[in-house]
């Protein structure tokens, strides 16, 4: 049974390994900078982040400003963690 | 960016994956994955994301290793593979 | 056809059971009075509001209610047009004296469950007189539905081995049948985006010959299985172990009835006699159910149980009607479905008879039943009765049907169809005689009573009411419900003339 | 206040799950008082959000007030419409329903509890409401980081099952972010329209075709198609009443969404018909599904752990009426969400009720169950009825579009595979209601003779905040049958790709 | 060849990274190794993402120096800086990867309470019959 659970894992993994690669062929060439990815939507974050968010460090002002809610979810997903492994460790049936 | 530390440090970032999900003592283990976050962080920084690799220090490295040794302690130290 | 009519009678004539169904289940099983009250009410209202219908619908017009739109072009509809008007007044029309017998029926056997007995009985009429006003193909499919799943619980209802398992063969049959129909339906519809019934069909000129007859197979196994069409009858004798008043619907008025209706539905009103001829398939279609006329019959014989021989008789009868509906020629066609709504009469009389006997005297079986008929005089002159109208004897209104289905055969030039129809009768003559025979002239039983003794009023009234309607039927066919006019004027409908 | 109804939808759940453990501390009979007029805020704000849909199309919300690519869109259609408002409502049920299960299997611990659960539906309907593509990972990860810290507090073998739940949900969210970061990648964006409109002229890009796999693979996990389910029975059996109530229903129907999301929304149908083979993909994987899923549930006698394989088989329905790429079967598969969350969601509050009730949940335990909670099984019948497809219970509709769907591509292997799952369906339901309603098997009628006094059965029904979800839930089953036409016509068309 | 490697090499390393997490996670038998395993996959994850930002060419850090407010905006060349967007991103992920990594070790915790192991087949033999526990307990 192990063995065979060994298998099974081997062939997802070779098989997403195989699938990984199979995308890299048309990625852009590496830190290409008319890549797509550093052409469509950032560049309007470089070059009014500073003047609209008054923040010099462009990631901070995406993250506290265009990209808020994301921020928003982060802090929940600590919060939801926070409160899950309270709920797990606590004593059972604790009478406060 | 000089590419020989580039190489240098992903060379490290691999050996560390393996001996981390090789090694049997859980502790150590443990202890490798810290260091393997930290060569990431250094690998990010080199990369130019200055602010993620500032966040990988301190969350993964640091309190993810915490919780982790934190883990092993209250549980067991010995693993089977 | 004439005008149409918008009108929520249909729909009142739904739903009136299905309140009174939860009324029952609400008054339960404390307030026996009150309970029965609410079911012979809505009886009486449903048998109002649907004779109401008879009178516009003989003047050619259509009645009709659309309540919802389920698909595009399809709405929960109903439409009430000659033919579903003479199943729905046959359905109507015997719940009354249903209702009253169940009632001395469940009291006499002190039966447990009662309110559950009158809530799926009252749910299993509002269903069946779905099915006749249903409108299009869809709308038949959910009452369909809900009829089988309606009677479940009554096939079950003695809750002992036998009726559990009798209740997973009907269970197996019919949810199976319901399946194929759904994608007979399903196929239907991309075929040709509608699914109303219209009178002399509305497939045609959609889909290959091969297709359109693997189709109307579909339509036939999924209606026939309810039917009881052979191969498919097996859960019908099974299901013989529901107490008798649900047989006695089960085969007279509900739900076999509801099968023979689909079949005559679909052959009649959504592929219509001109494709049939053009497919030339009708004659298979006929002979396989002259196969399930004459095997059945044959198998009836053999019956002792007397539950049972009246299940192999309904599976003939049953047979004979989508017979003649599949001859296509319109004396076979007014046979076929005169006797839709005579054999109700005469089988229902049948099962109230022998439900009559097993309340007295827990008799079940054909060779237990000597020497009753001095004990239960009124009961054996009412099983003679509609036992010789189903022989086809006059003056009782088997015979009309029988005529027809005759003449019909003779039209055809299907001589074979003729003998089969002949040898039907006489097997029905086979079945049953020996039994008025037992019952009149054998020697009693040392059980049997020597005076007269029979089963309450609450039974003995209806079914002697029944046997009297098949006489004034066989003798005036048109008499207070007008049967024959209907007919008439559905085949009319049907053939364009 | 129509116009910050999307914001509103997140922000009030969230808010009040941030709160909760505040009121909780001192007040802890106050939470679920607060955590249901906090549910209250988001239906009555998904419910005006999808009329507003209905009378004048899609509407998005910037948030922050950034324009789209850049910023942040919430974006009501009305797919998305219906989602909410099915979320927001059966949420607000199941916090009902919860309460005699919290104080019974989770006492003191109301406040976590609460708040889990506010965040749960917070994250669910923030997957269905964002236009973002990261930000629907981010949502999902609430949702399902609440819901494994839910389900490890069940029964004996609950925190194993969700370690492996982390463990496989972890690989299908990171697969989901891996898919974020290929059309990211070849695109340069995250918001989906506006990724929708750069798409059509990458079709052919193998980044497109990787992204575009471990989407699929990635939701396919979330929503335990087949192969990728083993983490689902276990985890939905051993969870505790009111969790498996909760997450069971909603978390694969979401993430059956993102499914439909990425296949018509994101990519356009051609994509998916023409590039890569992958509707005939998933269209046979969903038959593997519904045919093992429909076995392994007839196999068992736990009925909890009958329900979660047959949710692998209704999971198998949604799929194949995705696969079969016609309006009629996407047509059924979105109503069959709507549907099938409505009869998983009521066969759990009705197993919920008997749990509590003390009868266990094997097959045997039904026994005369009628007679001590009429009420419950009456519904446990109605959602049997829609689960086998009967009408005009809603089973029977979203079955009629899929089966139509299969018709309509000529997959008759699709379509047989429908209807016989429907028939196992009625002989598992049959079996437990012959059980619960009939005398047991040789026992024979009991009703001939009135002689020997049956044993007196008390009614002993499950209390009214577990009885009045369950009989609402049994209503809207049979309402929303006969009404299907209707939200068809006003909602689902509408959902449907023009293409079709 | 070679040349080819050598022009996405980061991709490359990513992609070996994320094998050998998922097959930690899936292969590995002990509970810790398969989070450990998790935490490499997710890591691996960051990196593509990471890359994805990159500008070769003097791009430097996303921070602008030296500007007041909107004076000079002119100044500013998309060419001079990384893509910011994809840091931003995973900032979120990173966050969001030690939050399961704590929510899991919870678990780890309660599973060795109730079993006293933390192997997988051992669990699943006591699972199976519960009369092995004590004899490993």
């Amino acid at each position: 049974m192990k063995n065979w659970f060994k298998l099974i894992s081997w062939v997802a993994v070779i098989m997403t390994g195989a699938l990984l690669i199979y995308g890299i062929h048309d990625m852009p060439a590496w830190g290409d900078p008319d890549s797509p990815a550093n052409a469509h939507v950032s560049p309007r974050y470089i070059l009014e982040a500073t003047e609209k968010t008054a923040t010099p460090n462009i990631v901070s002002a995406v993250l506290a400003d265009y990209r808020g809610y994301d921020t928003l979810g982060e802090t929940t997903v600590i919060f939801t963690a926070a409160i899950s492994c309270l709920f797990l460790l606590r004593r059972r049936g604790g009478k406060k | 960016m000089i590419w020989q530390l580039d190489l240098f440090l992903l060379l490290f970032v691999i050996i560390c994956a393996l001996a981390a999900i090789n090694i049997k003592d859980l502790l150590s283990a443990v202890i490798i994955l810290g260091a393997y976050s930290f060569f990431m962080c250094l690998l990010w920084a080199e990369m130019g994301a200055v602010d993620v690799a500032f966040t990988e220090a301190t969350v993964s490295a640091g309190v993810g290793t915490v919780l982790f040794v934190a883990a092993v302690f209250k549980t067991v130290r010995r693993s089977k593979d | 056809m004439g005008e149409v009519i918008y009108s929520a009678k249909p729909l009142w004539a739904v739903l009136v059971s299905m309140i009174a169904a939860f009324l029952i289940l609400l008054t339960g099983e404390k307030h026996r009075n009150l309970r029965e009250g609410w079911t012979i009410l809505a009886a009486l209202i449903k048998f109002g509001l649907v004779f109401s219908l008879i009178e516009p619908v003989l003047a050619g017009k259509t009645i009709e209610y659309t309540l919802i739109t389920l698909l595009p072009g399809v709405a929960l509809q109903f439409r009430v047009d000659a033919f579903g008007l003479l199943f729905g007044v046959v359905a109507a029309t015997l719940w009354i004296p249903t209702s009253f017998y169940s009632i001395g029926y469940v009291r006499t056997l002190k039966e447990h469950g009662q309110s559950r007995y009158f809530f799926c009985f009252a749910m299993c009429l509002s269903s069946a007189i779905g099915v006749a006003f249903a409108g299009n193909l869809l709308t038949l499919l959910i009452f369909y539905e809900i009829l089988t799943i309606a009677t479940w619980p009554l096939v079950v209802h003695h809750e002992d081995e036998s009726a559990i398992m009798g209740g997973r063969k009907y269970l197996v049959y019919t949810l199976t049948a319901g399946c194929t129909l759904l994608l007979a339906i399903g196929i239907t519809y991309s075929l040709t985006g509608t699914l109303n019934f219209t009178s002399g069909g509305f497939i045609a000129g959609h889909g290959s010959p091969g297709l359109l007859i693997l189709l109307l197979a579909m339509f036939i196994a999924g209606f026939g299985v309810k039917a009881g069409i052979m191969p498919f009858h097996e859960w019908l004798p099974s299901a013989m172990v529901a107490p008798t008043p649900v047989s006695a619907l089960l085969h007279a008025v509900g739900v076999v009835k509801a099968g023979v209706f689909g079949c005559v539905r679909v052959i009649l009103f959504v592929f219509g006699p001109e494709l049939l001829h053009q497919l030339g398939v009708w004659t298979i279609l006929a002979g396989v159910v002259a196969f399930t006329v004459v095997v059945a019959g044959l198998l009836a014989l053999g019956q002792d149980h007397l539950k049972r021989r009246l299940a192999f008789s309904t599976i003939n009868n049953l047979a004979l009607i989508i017979l003649g509906v599949s001859l296509l020629s319109k004396n076979s066609m007014t046979g076929g479905i005169l006797h839709l709504a005579n054999h109700a009469f005469m089988k229902i009389t049948l099962f109230f008879c022998a439900g009559a006997i097993y309340a007295k005297t827990h008799k079940d079986h054909v060779s237990q039943l000597d020497g009753l008929g001095r004990q239960m005089p009124f009961t054996f002159a009412a099983f003679t009765i509609a036992a010789m109208g189903l022989c086809g004897l006059p003056p009782v209104n088997g015979f009309i049907s029988k005529w027809f289905l005759c003449l019909g055969a003779v039209e055809t030039h299907q001589i074979i169809f003729l003998f089969v129809i002949l040898t039907s009768a006489m097997l029905d003559v086979a079945f049953f005689f020996p039994i008025i025979y037992n019952g009149y002239f054998k020697k009693p039983l040392p059980d049997v009573a020597p005076k007269i003794d029979e089963a309450p009023m609450l039974m003995v009234i209806p079914l002697c009411m029944t046997a009297i309607f098949c006489i004034i039927l066989g003798i005036m066919p048109n008499a207070f419900l007008n049967f024959f006019n209907i007919v008439r004027l559905a085949v009319a409908n049907v053939l364009g003339g | 206040m129509i116009d910050q109804f999307p914001a509103l939808i997140i922000v009030a759940p969230l808010l009040g799950a941030f709160l909760t453990p505040i009121i909780g501390w001192r007040y802890r009979q106050l939470c679920r008082p607060w955590a249901l007029m906090i549910l209250a805020i988001p239906l009555y704000a998904a419910g005006g959000a999808l009329l507003q849909v209905i009378r004048s199309g899609p509407f998005g919300y910037n948030l922050g007030g950034w324009a789209p690519p850049w910023g942040i869109e919430y974006r009501i259609d009305h797919l998305s419409g219906l989602m909410l408002v099915l979320i927001a409502a059966i949420g607000l049920l199941a916090a009902i329903n919860a309460k005699p299960g919290v104080s019974m299997d989770l006492k003191g611990k109301e406040p976590h509890f609460y708040t889990l659960l506010l965040l749960q539906i917070t994250g669910l309907m923030g997957i269905v409401i964002t236009g973002d593509l990261f930000n629907i990972f981010v949502f999902l990860e609430i949702s399902s980081l609440s819901g494994y810290g839910l389900i490890a507090h069940g029964e004996d073998g609950a925190p194993m099952a969700t370690f492996n739940y982390i463990i496989i949900g972890t690989i299908g969210a990171s697969f989901y972010l891996l898919g974020v970061g290929y059309l990211y990648m070849a695109t340069g964006s995250l918001n989906i329209a506006d990724l929708a409109a750069i798409l059509p002229n990458l079709y052919h890009s193998k980044m497109i075709l990787v992204g575009f796999a471990f989407f699929t693979t990635g939701v396919a996990i979330k929503m335990g198609l087949f192969p990728l389910h083993v983490w689902m029975p276990d985890a939905y059996t051993t969870a505790p009443g009111p969790v498996s109530t909760l997450i069971a229903p909603l978390m694969t129907k979401v993430a059956a969404y993102i499914m439909i999301r990425i296949m018509f929304t994101l990519f356009q149908p051609d994509f998916s018909i023409s590039v890569v083979p992958v509707a005939t993909i998933l269209g046979w994987m969903a038959v593997v599904a519904i045919i093992v899923g429909g076995i392994k549930a007839l196999a068992q006698t736990d009925i909890k752990r009958m329900v979660t394989y047959i949710m692998i088989a209704e999971v198998g329905y949604i799929v194949m009426g995705v696969s079969v790429m016609n309006r009629p079967g996407l047509t059924g598969a979105i109503l069959h969400i709507v549907n099938d969350a409505c009869m998983i969601f009521g066969l759990f509050l009705i197993i919920g009720a008997i749990s509590y009730k003390g009868h266990g949940r094997e097959i045997y335990h039904f026994q005369n169950l009628n007679k001590k909670m009429p009420f419950t099984m009456a519904a446990f019948v109605i959602v049997a009825l829609s689960m086998c497809g009967i009408p005009p219970a809603c089973g029977f509709f979203s079955k009629w579009y899929l089966i139509m769907g299969t018709i309509v591509a000529k997959q008759w292997v699709f379509s047989i595979t429908l209807l016989c799952s429907s028939l196992v369906n009625a002989v598992l339901f049959f079996r437990i209601i012959e059980k619960a309603y009939l005398a047991p098997l040789g026992g024979g009628a009991h009703g001939h003779d009135d002689d020997h006094e049956e044993e007196v059965i008390v009614r002993d029904e499950a209390p009214a905040s577990m009885l009045i979800p369950i009989l609402i839930t049994a209503a809207i089953i049979i309402i929303l049958g006969p009404l299907s036409g209707k939200i068809i016509a006003a909602v689902i068309q509408h959902a449907v790709p023009a293409a079709f | 060849m070679l040349e080819y490697i050598l022009a996405k090499y980061n991709f490359w390393i990513y992609v070996v990274l994320m094998m050998i997490g998922l097959y930690a996670m899936m292969g590995k038998r002990n509970l810790v190794k398969k989070l450990i395993g998790m935490n490499i996959f997710q890591t691996s994850i960051i990196l593509f993402f990471v890359s994805i930002g990159v500008k070769k060419g003097g791009a430097t850090v996303p921070i602008i120096m030296g500007h007041g407010h909107g004076h000079g905006q002119h100044l500013i060349k998309v060419a001079d800086y990384l893509n910011p967007l994809p840091h931003v991103l995973m900032l979120t992920a990173i966050v969001v990867s030690i939050a399961t990594t704590g929510v899991a070790l919870a678990t780890l915790i309660l599973i060795y309470k109730r079993y006293h192991t933390l192997e997988e087949d051992e669990i699943l033999a006591i699972r199976k019959d519960p009369s092995s526990y004590k004899t490993l307990g």
